[in-house]
């Protein structure tokens, strides 16, 4: 599905426009970096395209839906096409690292034996096979993300939004995360990351969008994380 | 159908993961449901002893001296619905009975020469209303001569029946809605205490039915245990307190039957079921439209 | 002094930046005060019915026929603390009396030549209990021929005063409980809510006391408001069940002065300081114990 | 204050050992990383300090007292000689960015106007003096972690815990916030920063603690994110 942000603003307070005027395609199938300073909006951005927020002007539409006609009872099958890994996790505290991935595939009315199988998948393909029948505030922050994305990834998404995936993941799991999303964007799903990592974009060069106080000012084809010379 | 399985799992996952607050709510529902319960008790028992206590009302005719004209008055008297028990009082009775009355004035009478006391028809009444009604209309009879009855006593009774009948309706009121009202907000602080999962569930693509049920059948299963419990308990409780009542206060008549405690359980039960439905079900869509509001 | 003045802002804050809970915790106490407060006053007024009609009791004492005797009998009675009001009924009287009450009889007392009854000595009592044991003391006098007394009626009445003051106990004991239980359940869920909160300001090195004493007075401002609120709607809807009462239970002698709702009503605003801060205590130390728990 | 670990061992559930037999001695005024794979036992390290854990087996001290030995009550004053950055924040979501930081020192019974002139400081230093009045969930994750520094050196404590305090930010922030930790600790705070930035340990060389496994494997001065030719 296409992302497209037509002179998108979204104001907060009289005094905070955390964008401004974005125009922006992301075409099916893409790889995506949003990079920038800390309150830039990026997960702003992000927030916009799952419908948490809705634009103050201008327009986001995903595949061919404008999200601010999306009824909210319509919502939800919106956000099963979209995998997000929240910057801050947002795993369910009472559920174990098991059943927080199994319930995004629950919810959506996948039979027991597939979601069992799925699960152990995820779990096994992120090292946390171990650590499944833990919660949450039992596990270390590195997991609890690598939890966070495998919950991102369990359904398959068209859509994948990846917010400071690697922040709290040394440099060999951070390795091994961007394999899986390459493979997972490999497999046709569009994907969007912010982060602040300049090894991982450096590495792993992709089209790079930068933000400097809500405006777009960059939208490079294998870009880096900063211009040489920036500043 | 999966769903549905899911659903029920996921209830049982809110009860047993937070079982201090299952807890808490089963006890608060339990002390509301044995409130309400005692007070329909309560209201039903006082009922009766007033319908008993009407009951004795009795409703003398004085008859023109005639086994023919007395009779007909029984007979006439026996043909209401409202009349519980018709019985004919010659004479010679009534003057047994004046002596009887009269104790230290009996000699009094003992000086008449021939008996001067008519005979008469004592009616027992269903209820105090009735009492007037009869009376008006037996006296219109050419063998009557005279009716007696406990007029303001029969008044009183009746206005006190019918402010038992509207007290019970205020207390079942009463407190029928402070229970739903409690019981209301216990279960929507208990969803409080929860809403960032509401929010969450939502985010990652869980429909609000999907959400809201299992607070839902969570709400049904507290509020239906605590009444469960709270009729149990009104069971010995009622128990120990008819004993204890038939012990100090034998003339009352009460409703000693215990199965009037299961036939209000059932209703408690039920009244379980639908508050626990209705106000989980509130409190959770309530956060689930809070959540999903965009901004 | 600036630790206490933080911690009063702190309970500011726990009472405003959750003002949906605190609204849910008030009414819960408004509802549960104002159960309390409406036993008691239902109690208060059955023992004064109660208490009333016992004073009606009267002690007839029959005295042999000379002005001396009477006297003698009357000083006596008077003597008594629990005797109320003492009259003499002289034989004339009398018979006026027992031609009225004999009605359609008074004819065959018209006969009698001269007049049997003998005069008496009307003895109100203050309690039904009390009936007993004066006539008992009464009958030992050489005066007295004879006393009369509603014994069985007495009796009753006795035991009805009794079990009415056991059952006022019972109800308020009952309503207390539930309500105490109801409040501390409400009031820890809703520091339940906030238990992550807790755990986070111990570990910045807050004081138990720090964190405990806001949810303390958050917990009596709720308690209290929630009384003080249940008391003005007890004072309004008592002065309309009064009414009410009045109207169509005239002969009903009701405590209608509305300072009793006053007083009551500071007891209920008394319980809630109390219950409001022994509940709020439990709950939050509750939890600063379980969060400075190390594992 | 000197912090001793004497042969501690921290067992959660049978099976999971987070860290294992670690000696170590960080002198007062000492800047030391603490390096190591996601779940290698850094965040548990640091608890165990403030007592949030209690060791399964040997002994840590701070200053003179074994923390074991703390009675619960006396906790208190022990946590407010040391600041923490917590992985995940944990700010108090009602309180205000402002309030947040003033919070820490109100606790301490700091009167009013010394409050309000430290926080004021504080927020102008960590750039938050626009955001002083939002909640947390109303401000950016890097604006989240910043509140988080800010709140930890708001009593000038005489040690800062610091875990993963880059996490969320980009790199020129991450410049700042080094600059500031270092001119906390010239200041003779004693600082742990348990990080995954190999930028910033590679930039400002300090002493470099690791762990694998939960057992210290490298304890190295002015060393680097990682050994050369490492695996
Ligand atoms: N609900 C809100 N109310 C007010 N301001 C907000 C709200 N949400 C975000 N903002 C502001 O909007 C700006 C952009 O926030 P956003 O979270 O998009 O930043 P970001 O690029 O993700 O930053 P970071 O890298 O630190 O996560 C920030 O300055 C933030 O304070
Ligand atoms: N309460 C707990 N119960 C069970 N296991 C725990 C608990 N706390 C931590 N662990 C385990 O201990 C190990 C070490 O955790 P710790 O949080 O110290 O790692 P870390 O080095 O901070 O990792 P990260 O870099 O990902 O934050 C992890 O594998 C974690 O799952
Ligand atoms: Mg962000
Ligand atoms: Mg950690």
């Amino acid at each position: 599905m296409e992302i497209r942000f037509a002179g998108v603003t979204k104001q907060f307070l009289p005094d905070i426009v955390a964008l401004q005027d974005i125009f922006l395609t992301i075409e099916e199938g893409e790889f995506v970096y949003l990079v920038g300073p800390t309150g830039s909006g990026k997960t702003t951005l992000l927030r916009l395209v799952t419908r948490e927020l809705v634009p103050t002007k201008g327009r986001v539409t995903v595949g061919d839906v404008n999200i601010r006609k999306i009824a909210s009872h319509n919502l939800a099958y919106l956000r099963r096409n979209i995998g997000v890994v929240f910057q801050d996790f947002r795993l369910l505290p009472d559920l174990t690292v098991y059943e927080n991935i199994a319930f995004v595939q629950e919810v959506i009315g996948v039979p027991r034996q597939d979601v069992q199988k799925r699960t152990n998948e995820v779990l096994d393909r992120l090292g946390l096979w171990r650590r499944r029948n833990l919660f949450p505030e039992q596990i270390s922050g590195g997991e609890q993300q690598r939890v966070a994305i495998g919950r991102a990834i369990a359904n398959s998404p068209s859509i994948l939004l990846a917010d400071e995936p690697t922040g709290n993941l040394d440099i060999d799991t951070a390795d091994e995360i961007m394999q899986l999303l390459l493979s997972i964007n490999a497999s046709g799903t569009t994907l969007i990351v912010a982060t602040h990592n300049q090894y991982i974009v450096d590495s792993y060069r992709q089209r790079v969008i930068e933000l400097r106080k809500g405006r777009l000012v960059r939208d490079e084809k294998k870009g880096r994380y900063r211009v040489d010379g920036d500043f | 159908m999966g769903i549905f399985r899911y659903i029920m799992r996921d209830t049982w996952r809110l009860l047993s993961r937070h079982s201090g607050l299952s807890l808490l709510t089963i006890v608060t529902s339990v002390a509301v449901f044995f409130l309400v319960g005692a007070s329909i008790l309560f209201v039903l028992n006082t009922r009766y002893i007033v319908e008993a206590v009407e009951g004795d009302l009795t409703v003398q005719v004085y008859v023109r001296d005639s086994e023919e004209a007395l009779e007909a008055v029984a007979r006439k008297a026996s043909s209401y619905d409202s009349v519980s028990s018709v019985r004919v009082v010659t004479s010679g009775e009534a003057l047994e009975r004046l002596k009887a009355r009269l104790g230290k004035l009996a000699e009094a009478v003992a000086l008449l020469d021939e008996n001067p006391l008519p005979p008469s028809v004592e009616i027992q009444v269903k209820r105090a209303s009735f009492a007037t009604v009869i009376a008006r209309e037996l006296i219109a009879m050419p063998e009557v001569e005279e009716v007696v009855y406990a007029g303001t006593v029969a008044e009183r009774l009746q206005s006190i029946s019918y402010f038992v009948a509207r007290l019970s309706m205020v207390v079942l009121v009463v407190s029928l809605a402070s229970a739903a009202l409690v019981l209301f907000n216990t279960i929507r602080i208990g969803v409080y205490a929860r809403k960032e999962e509401i929010s969450k569930m939502l985010l990652v693509g869980a429909t609000r039915n999907f959400v809201v049920f299992p607070y839902v059948f969570q709400g049904v299963i507290l509020g239906t245990v605590g009444a469960a419990l709270a009729v149990l308990l009104l069971w010995f409780s009622y128990g120990m307190a008819i004993t204890a009542l038939e012990r100090s206060l034998p003339f009352l008549r009460l409703l000693t039957d215990r199965s009037i405690v299961l036939r209000v359980g059932a209703v408690l039960v039920l009244a379980g079921v639908s508050v626990g439905w209705i106000c989980s079900w509130l409190a959770a869509s309530r956060f689930v439209r809070q959540a999903s509001r965009s901004i």
